[in-house]
């Protein structure tokens, strides 16, 4: 298994190459010039020029790009334009946040998601299967920041239960009970999540119930409650596990909006804001990170797989 | 089976979150901000947002009083001698930096030639001055070639303005902005922390030398109640005015006109309206397309847009805004109707005739607005619309605040743009009078004003030629101004000490919960 | 008393909220240590049949609507739910006609042996594997140790059969259902599981009950027999009873279908038409549109069961009196 | 076939046909909307801005005194467009590169590692990105949904091709002398359009989620065009203040596109069983 996750990231470089290549390529196409917006309204162009020229923004794309690359792997994404920091440690300022919110989101989805997807599945046909799957499907269905403005307007204007927004790091004061920062917004980016994940669990729990070694199962004479979870769950979850991990993977992407929402200093929101100020090498960096993030989402997935169901075999 | 234990794990976790009180310390301030400054260095940078942080850190030798007239902070007095060509500024003693070194002349003396050198509106003041010398510990002496108006204006206007750091910092600063390690200034507050996209921290400077007397606008007495202050960004408006509502900020700036009046009487806000107005500002382009030179057709232009709709528009309750032509407000010093009487006619007919005569047949006029602002976008809506009115043919033209300032420094690639200004103390730091500002209106008959603006000290003479200047800006429309615009902030009722109104930043020197 | 007494069983499939007959007054018994063979093409209620027995038609559209299932002296229908389980798998087991889909892919063949035994048996998970690997030996297959590493996937069709053998043989059932058995399998395995289950059966003394469509495969193994048609048993008697003299049309053609290694004709004389389907109405006798020997009354009328000696029973207007 | 047929799907799926009920009811409030607007969309009215709902205006006005009922009605016009024209692109694109991929295997190995590298990219970030790039209009709008769609559909498309490619039937025309265009949409096409089309309702559904999200971020469609996502956006402040702005549009949204999945899911159950797993949806 080590053998071919090794294989596998080295099968990985090609690909990382070429979107790094990409993104390098699209953002430097982006019109805007970060000297400018750096220097502020006042600037003369013959500022901006300079300040250009000593960032490198005024060498051919290419030049950039190699010189960039060559750092990138080195390990150093760069320094920010805006910030004056290196890229790599803005990105890990914004992780915490960010890392927080997706576990925690992930947290909801398996608490809310699979067991009312079992609960569906186990029910199939009845209102409560009913409720549960149109339900799912109605969560999916609210664009996420709307959601957000309204529990924010409950939960924390009106009721004052839970904080509206931002998040102190977990080593500022109040150390863990900051987590509470992190419950309104982790809940509108599971909403979504959690329905395809309950839709994701019904459906594939419905396929195995269908299949031959359940009913192998119940003539055992096992208790239905064991049939459901080691044979009909244990087996469904071979398709739910490969969901998680794409789950994991847009919740990284969908959290710009929820990050923009509830101002939290995450990366996405850094990266919305890095693109209005157009930090290249922060940008850059953010996705080539998420990238990253994704590709090993997907190696986890498949060797997930692999532990699960030992029918697939590694090649 | 397990799914039970899950949930209980689950309501407890929720409960054991609910019910942890807000564990903030009393003694900080949490300011949520429109976003996040470039630097804090005050010489290079001119935002806004950039000195409500920092001038509680970094002193000027003059400050604004509440009448907006300059007074001494860091300078204890001055002498003007030989017809005001040599200024004599003596500092007050026993003030020390946030390093804990004695503020001297030498400290003094760095900042100003690193600002006059390299700083944002250092130049304007530099031009004039032949030498600059620390005639003694405590006194710095300027020469200049000719009496200059508005000196201790520019002093004492600290947003990309002359701040006092420490010789070895501002000696060893070059163009570039010093790095947050290096902001060490004489104010009540020092730099803690800065945290990209989370926040930037001041703490208390607890050895401050504070001037002993009443406090006035931003003079007098200068006392550090709270701890430490925060700003965070918080760039989504709607999330700072739910925020503070929630109890999450203390303070939150820049909030829409449209709310005031809910807010004003929400017993849970306090609101606070910012003294110094902005204004929106329409530049024309004076060095391409076919604005350039055609003043007639510009006069057009201006004679077409009638501005209360679009303030109303864009801001909301009149008490936010006023459809004033004079490029300073009302009890200023500054003001006057000096032309203003063709600021907003809406006359959509007279327009169309003077148009057709400038010899205008429906060229296409590019007009730049960026959505950042959204009082800009808001107004432009409406100024399209009377323009196509009135028969001009307007391409509006949105983009984000990054590509705006890029593309408005190429002149092949607008005709009109919008931005907003700050207020200013003193009109020569409006960005129209700055001849390399996108635009660039550089006339002979600016020249000449500019020369005699700024070649006297005398005050009335000084605002007689501004009035004439500001009539010229309605003659040749370098730039409409669009009306003035009272910001306001929200504060949380239990700070105390704030005044229901701030000057142009807000300070929290003096300000208690 | 015998150990198996099906009497008078109804099943039903509910189809949108009407009760569609699928299985009706079916009855026979199987004695200990007897082997029954019911036969009849697919889909005429057999499997539906041993499925009722074996208790597994529960959570599904199918029900019993009538008559009696004892075992062992007991009323399986009326049992409770826990009760019911606490017989499957113990002293009644099952084995089914896809070796290929009803062993769970994700585990190892040992732990889902172990699960019976440890589900009926208290035994530690230690004792219980090495009891796994007796009954993997039991069942014929070589390195038994080894194979209880194995997954599912890793074996043949056959292998997999035996594997569901040897599951079903945990506990040492008193009855053993087989449905279809040997269907999926090729020829020459077929016979080896077949000679398996012979074998286990003399020397366990269990009860099987033998399903099939393969009239070969039932006269190869079994005492008794029960020719199944559209939810009904057509015909019963002992194997020697049944192929010396079959009564009914269908059984006669069913015979006729088994391919004779002697006879060299090219076409089997198959029975005309097709099998009607389950929501088709068919009046009087099911089998009439497809009788070679239906008269106007089959299609009105009902048949009544006919007894001949030996507990030779049919259901025919028309039996055919002497063998031919 | 049959017209009807095509409601077969919804025969006991009372949820459903409501679902396309409301779509019908949203299709002709986007043809038809000059006829049932009762104002103009972008004429501005200093004077009745942030009118609550009643009198002339039902659903009240924005800050801009616009009449919030016209502008949810134009608003489904561009729902519409944006829908159809996202749907266009990725289904066009993704179509034809997850066939090709699929029936020349050469050529598909390029391909796919191509969409490999595109799907690296989280769908909202990538959008973000090319909408960066490109200019705020409704045609970037479609074409950058498009494209972040493009590679799903393009990767469901090469499975289900695959699967058919070594089917009977396309032997038998492979063999009959077909050329390689008439086997690709003469023969194996047909074959794939009652999935094409339940994968387009699920696109249709989510570009409008993906719309709406980035005209929140201030990067999709024109502010003066009125659409949903706009409306929204615009109106994010007045959640208190005038509530009404967040919640007509809100609901058409959250309707229409719950109404979109509920018809793409009761026509994901009535089509070949052998794609049904290709297609994700909710």
């Amino acid at each position: 298994m080590l053998a071919y996750a090794i294989k596998r990231i080295f099968v990985l470089i090609p690909t990382l190459l070429a979107a790094s290549l990409l993104v390098f390529v699209f953002i430097h196409l982006i019109p805007g010039d970060p000297a400018a917006v750096l220097l502020g309204d006042t600037a003369t162009p013959e500022e901006v020029a300079q300040l250009t020229r000593e960032m490198g923004l005024d060498k051919p794309l290419y030049t950039q790009f190699v010189l960039w690359l060559g750092n990138f792997l080195q390990g150093d994404l760069g320094t920010s334009i805006f910030f004056q920091e290196p890229v790599l440690s803005v990105i890990a300022d914004g992780a915490e946040t960010s890392i927080l919110l997706a576990v925690m989101t992930m947290f909801w989805i398996v608490i809310f998601g699979v067991p009312i997807g079992v609960v569906s599945a186990t029910r199939h046909g009845t209102w409560i299967d009913q409720l549960s799957s149109g339900g799912a499907m109605f969560a999916a269905s609210i664009p996420t920041f709307w959601l957000g403005l309204y529990l924010i307007l409950i939960f924390s204007v009106t009721l004052g239960w839970l904080p509206s927004s931002g998040f102190p790091s977990l080593s500022d004061e109040g150390g863990l009970t900051n987590l509470r920062y992190l419950l309104l917004p982790s809940l509108t980016l599971a909403a979504p999540n959690a329905a395809l994940i309950i839709r994701l669990v019904r459906a594939s729990m419905l396929d195995v119930q269908r299949e031959d070694h359940v009913r192998t199962a119940r003539a055992k004479g096992l208790h239905p409650l064991r049939v459901a979870y080691a044979h009909v769950f244990r087996n469904a979850l071979i398709a739910v596990a490969a969901a998680f991990g794409f789950t994991f993977a847009a919740l990284v992407s969908e959290a710009v909006v929820t990050e923009t929402v509830f101002s939290l200093p995450g990366v996405g929101r850094l990266v919305v804001q890095s693109i209005l100020r157009r930090d290249y090498p922060v940008i850059q960096g953010v996705i080539l990170v998420i990238v990253i993030l994704y590709m090993i989402t997907n190696l986890l997935v498949d060797l997930a797989y692999a532990w699960l169901d030992p029918r697939v075999s590694l090649k | 089976m397990k799914i039970s234990l899950w949930w209980k794990s689950a309501m407890a976790g929720c409960a054991a979150l609910l019910l942890a009180n807000s564990a903030w310390a009393d003694g900080t301030l949490r300011y949520a901000t429109v976003g996040e400054p470039p630097s804090l260095d005050q010489h290079v940078v001119t935002s806004d947002l950039a000195t409500t942080i920092a001038h509680h850190m970094f002193e000027g030798l003059y400050t604004f009083n509440s009448a907006n007239a300059p007074v001494g902070l860091l300078a204890a007095g001055e002498k003007l001698e030989d017809d005001g060509k040599t200024i004599v500024i003596s500092l007050r003693k026993g003030v020390t930096f946030h390093n804990g070194q004695e503020m001297v002349a030498e400290d003094v003396l760095a900042s100003l030639n690193r600002w006059g050198e390299h700083g944002s509106r250092g130049g304007l003041l530099y031009s004039n001055v032949t030498s600059i010398e620390a005639s003694g510990d405590h006194e710095i002496t300027i020469k200049l070639k000719a009496p200059f108006g508005p000196w201790k204006n520019l002093l004492a206007f600290i947003n990309g303005g002359p701040a006092i750091y420490p010789a070895s910092v501002a000696a060893a600063a070059g163009k570039e902005p010093i790095a947050p390690e290096d902001y060490i200034g004489t104010g009540p507050y020092k730099f803690g922390e800065w945290k990209a996209n989370r926040h930037v921290e001041l703490v208390r400077h607890d050895d401050y030398a504070s001037i002993e007397a009443a406090p006035d606008g931003y003079a007098g007495a200068r006392t550090a109640h709270f701890d430490k202050i925060r700003f965070i960004p918080v760039p989504d408006v709607g999330t700072r005015v739910s925020g503070l509502k929630a109890g999450d900020y203390d303070y939150a700036e820049s909030i829409p006109g449209d709310l005031f009046a809910d807010l004003d009487a929400d017993p849970n806000v306090k609101t606070i309206l910012n003294g110094g107005p902005i204004f929106g500002l329409i530049f024309m382009n004076s060095k391409e397309g076919p604005l350039k030179e055609n003043f007639a057709l510009r006069r057009a232009i201006q004679a077409a847009l009638d501005k209360v709709p679009a303030l109303q528009v864009s801001i909301g309750p009149e008490k936010l805004w006023r459809a004033n032509g004079s490029f300073l407000p009302e009890g200023n010093v500054w003001y006057s109707d000096a032309g203003a009487d063709n600021f907003s006619r809406g006359d959509t007919d007279g327009a169309k005739e003077m148009a057709a005569k400038a010899g205008y047949q429906g060229e296409p006029i590019k007009f730049m607005v960026s959505t950042n602002y959204a009082f800009h976008y808001d107004q432009a809506v409406v100024f399209t619309k009377q323009l196509a009115q009135a028969g001009f043919n307007i391409d509006l033209q949105v983009y984000d605040w990054a590509t705006l300032i890029k593309k408005r420094a190429q002149p092949d690639q607008w005709d009109l743009f919008f931005t907003h200004h700050g207020f200013v103390p003193d009109p020569i730091l409006i960005s129209v009078m700055n001849d390399n500002y996108p635009g660039w209106w550089a006339t002979a008959e600016k020249a000449g004003l500019k020369a005699k603006f700024t070649g006297t000290a005398d005050e009335a003479e000084r605002q007689k030629i501004w009035s004439q200047i500001q009539t010229a800006i309605y003659e040749q429309v370098p730039t409409m101004k669009t009306g003035d615009v009272y910001t306001y902030n929200i504060a949380s009722p239990k700070l105390s000490g704030l005044a229901s109104s701030t000057l142009i930043w807000p300070h929290f020197w003096n300000v208690d919960n | 008393m015998a150990l198996l007494e099906v009497r008078n069983l109804c099943i039903a499939v509910g189809s949108g909220g009407a009760l569609l007959p699928v299985v009706e007054d079916v009855s026979f018994t199987v004695e200990a240590g007897r082997t029954l063979g019911i036969v009849g093409e697919s889909g005429c209620g057999k499997s539906l049949t041993s499925l009722a027995i074996m208790g597994l038609l529960e959570g599904s559209q199918v029900r019993i609507t009538g008559g009696e299932i004892r075992f062992a002296g007991r009323e399986l229908t009326k049992l409770p739910a826990a009760e019911r389980r606490a017989i499957m798998g113990d002293q009644m087991a099952m084995i089914f006609q896809e070796p290929m889909t009803s062993l769970n892919p994700v585990y190892r063949i040992g732990d889902q042996i172990v699960e019976v035994l440890r589900q009926h048996r208290s035994m530690s998970r230690r004792d219980a594997l090495v009891r796994a690997a007796e009954l993997l030996a039991l069942v014929r297959i070589p390195g038994p140790a080894e194979r209880l590493k194995s997954y599912p996937h890793q074996l043949s069709g056959g292998m997999r059969q035996r594997v569901m053998i040897a599951m079903a043989i945990a506990c040492d059932p008193s009855l053993l259902i087989a449905d279809e058995p040997t269907t999926a399998l090729d020829v020459t395995v077929q016979a080896q599981i077949l000679d398996l289950l012979a074998d286990l059966q003399a020397r366990t003394g269990m009860a099987v009950v033998l399903i099939s469509h393969d009239l070969g495969v039932i006269a190869e193994t079994c005492q008794t027999i029960a020719v199944m048609y559209r939810g009904r048993i057509v015909e019963s008697a002992s194997a020697a009873g049944l192929f010396a003299a079959p009564r009914h049309p269908y059984t006669s053609g069913l015979m006729a279908s088994i391919p004779d290694a002697d006879a060299d004709c090219e076409t089997l004389p198959a029975i005309a038409g097709r099998v009607p389907r389950i929501d088709e109405r068919i009046g009087g006798c099911a089998f009439h549109p497809r009788c070679p020997r239906a008269a106007s009354r089959c299609a009105i009328e009902p048949p009544a069961t006919a007894t001949y000696p030996e507990d030779h029973v049919v259901l025919c207007h028309f039996p055919e009196e002497a063998a031919p | 076939m049959n017209t009807l047929a095509l409601f077969n799907p919804f025969s006991g799926r009372r949820l459903a046909f409501l679902g396309l009920v409301w779509l019908g009811f949203i299709l002709i409030c986007a043809l038809a909307a000059p006829l049932l607007a009762p104002f103009d969309p972008l004429a501005i009215a200093p004077v009745d801005r942030l009118s609550e709902p009643g009198g002339s205006y039902w659903f009240g006005t924005d800050n801009f005194g616009r009449d919030t009922l016209s502008r949810c009605i134009y608003g489904a016009r561009m729902a519409l467009i944006i829908g159809l024209g996202t749907v266009a692109v990725s289904l066009t694109a993704g179509s034809l590169i997850g066939m090709l991929s699929a029936y020349f295997t050469r050529l598909g190995h390029v391909l796919m590692r191509v969409i490999d590298v595109l799907m690296a990219f989280p769908a909202l970030l990538l959008a973000l990105v090319l909408m960066t790039l490109l200019e705020r209009s409704v045609a970037n709008t479609i074409i950058v949904i498009g494209i972040v769609y493009t590679t799903t559909t393009a990767r469901i498309l090469f499975g289900m091709t695959l699967k058919l490619k070594n089917e009977v039937f396309v032997e038998a025309a492979v063999c009959s002398g077909a050329g390689h265009c008439s086997v690709l949409f003469r023969h194996i096409l047909p074959n794939l359009i009652s999935p094409l089309l339940v994968q387009a309702s699920f696109i249709f559904a989510f570009a409008q989620l993906q719309a709406a999200a980035l005209d929140f971020l201030g990067l999709g469609l024109p502010p003066e065009i009125p659409s949903w996502g706009n409306m929204l956006s615009e109106s994010r402040i007045y959640v208190t203040r005038a509530p009404w702005l967040l919640i007509f549009p809100g609901i058409l949204i959250i309707f229409s596109v719950f109404s979109m999945n509920l018809v793409g899911d009761a026509l994901r159950d009535s089509i070949d069983p052998r794609f049904k797993d290709d297609i994700a949806g909710v």
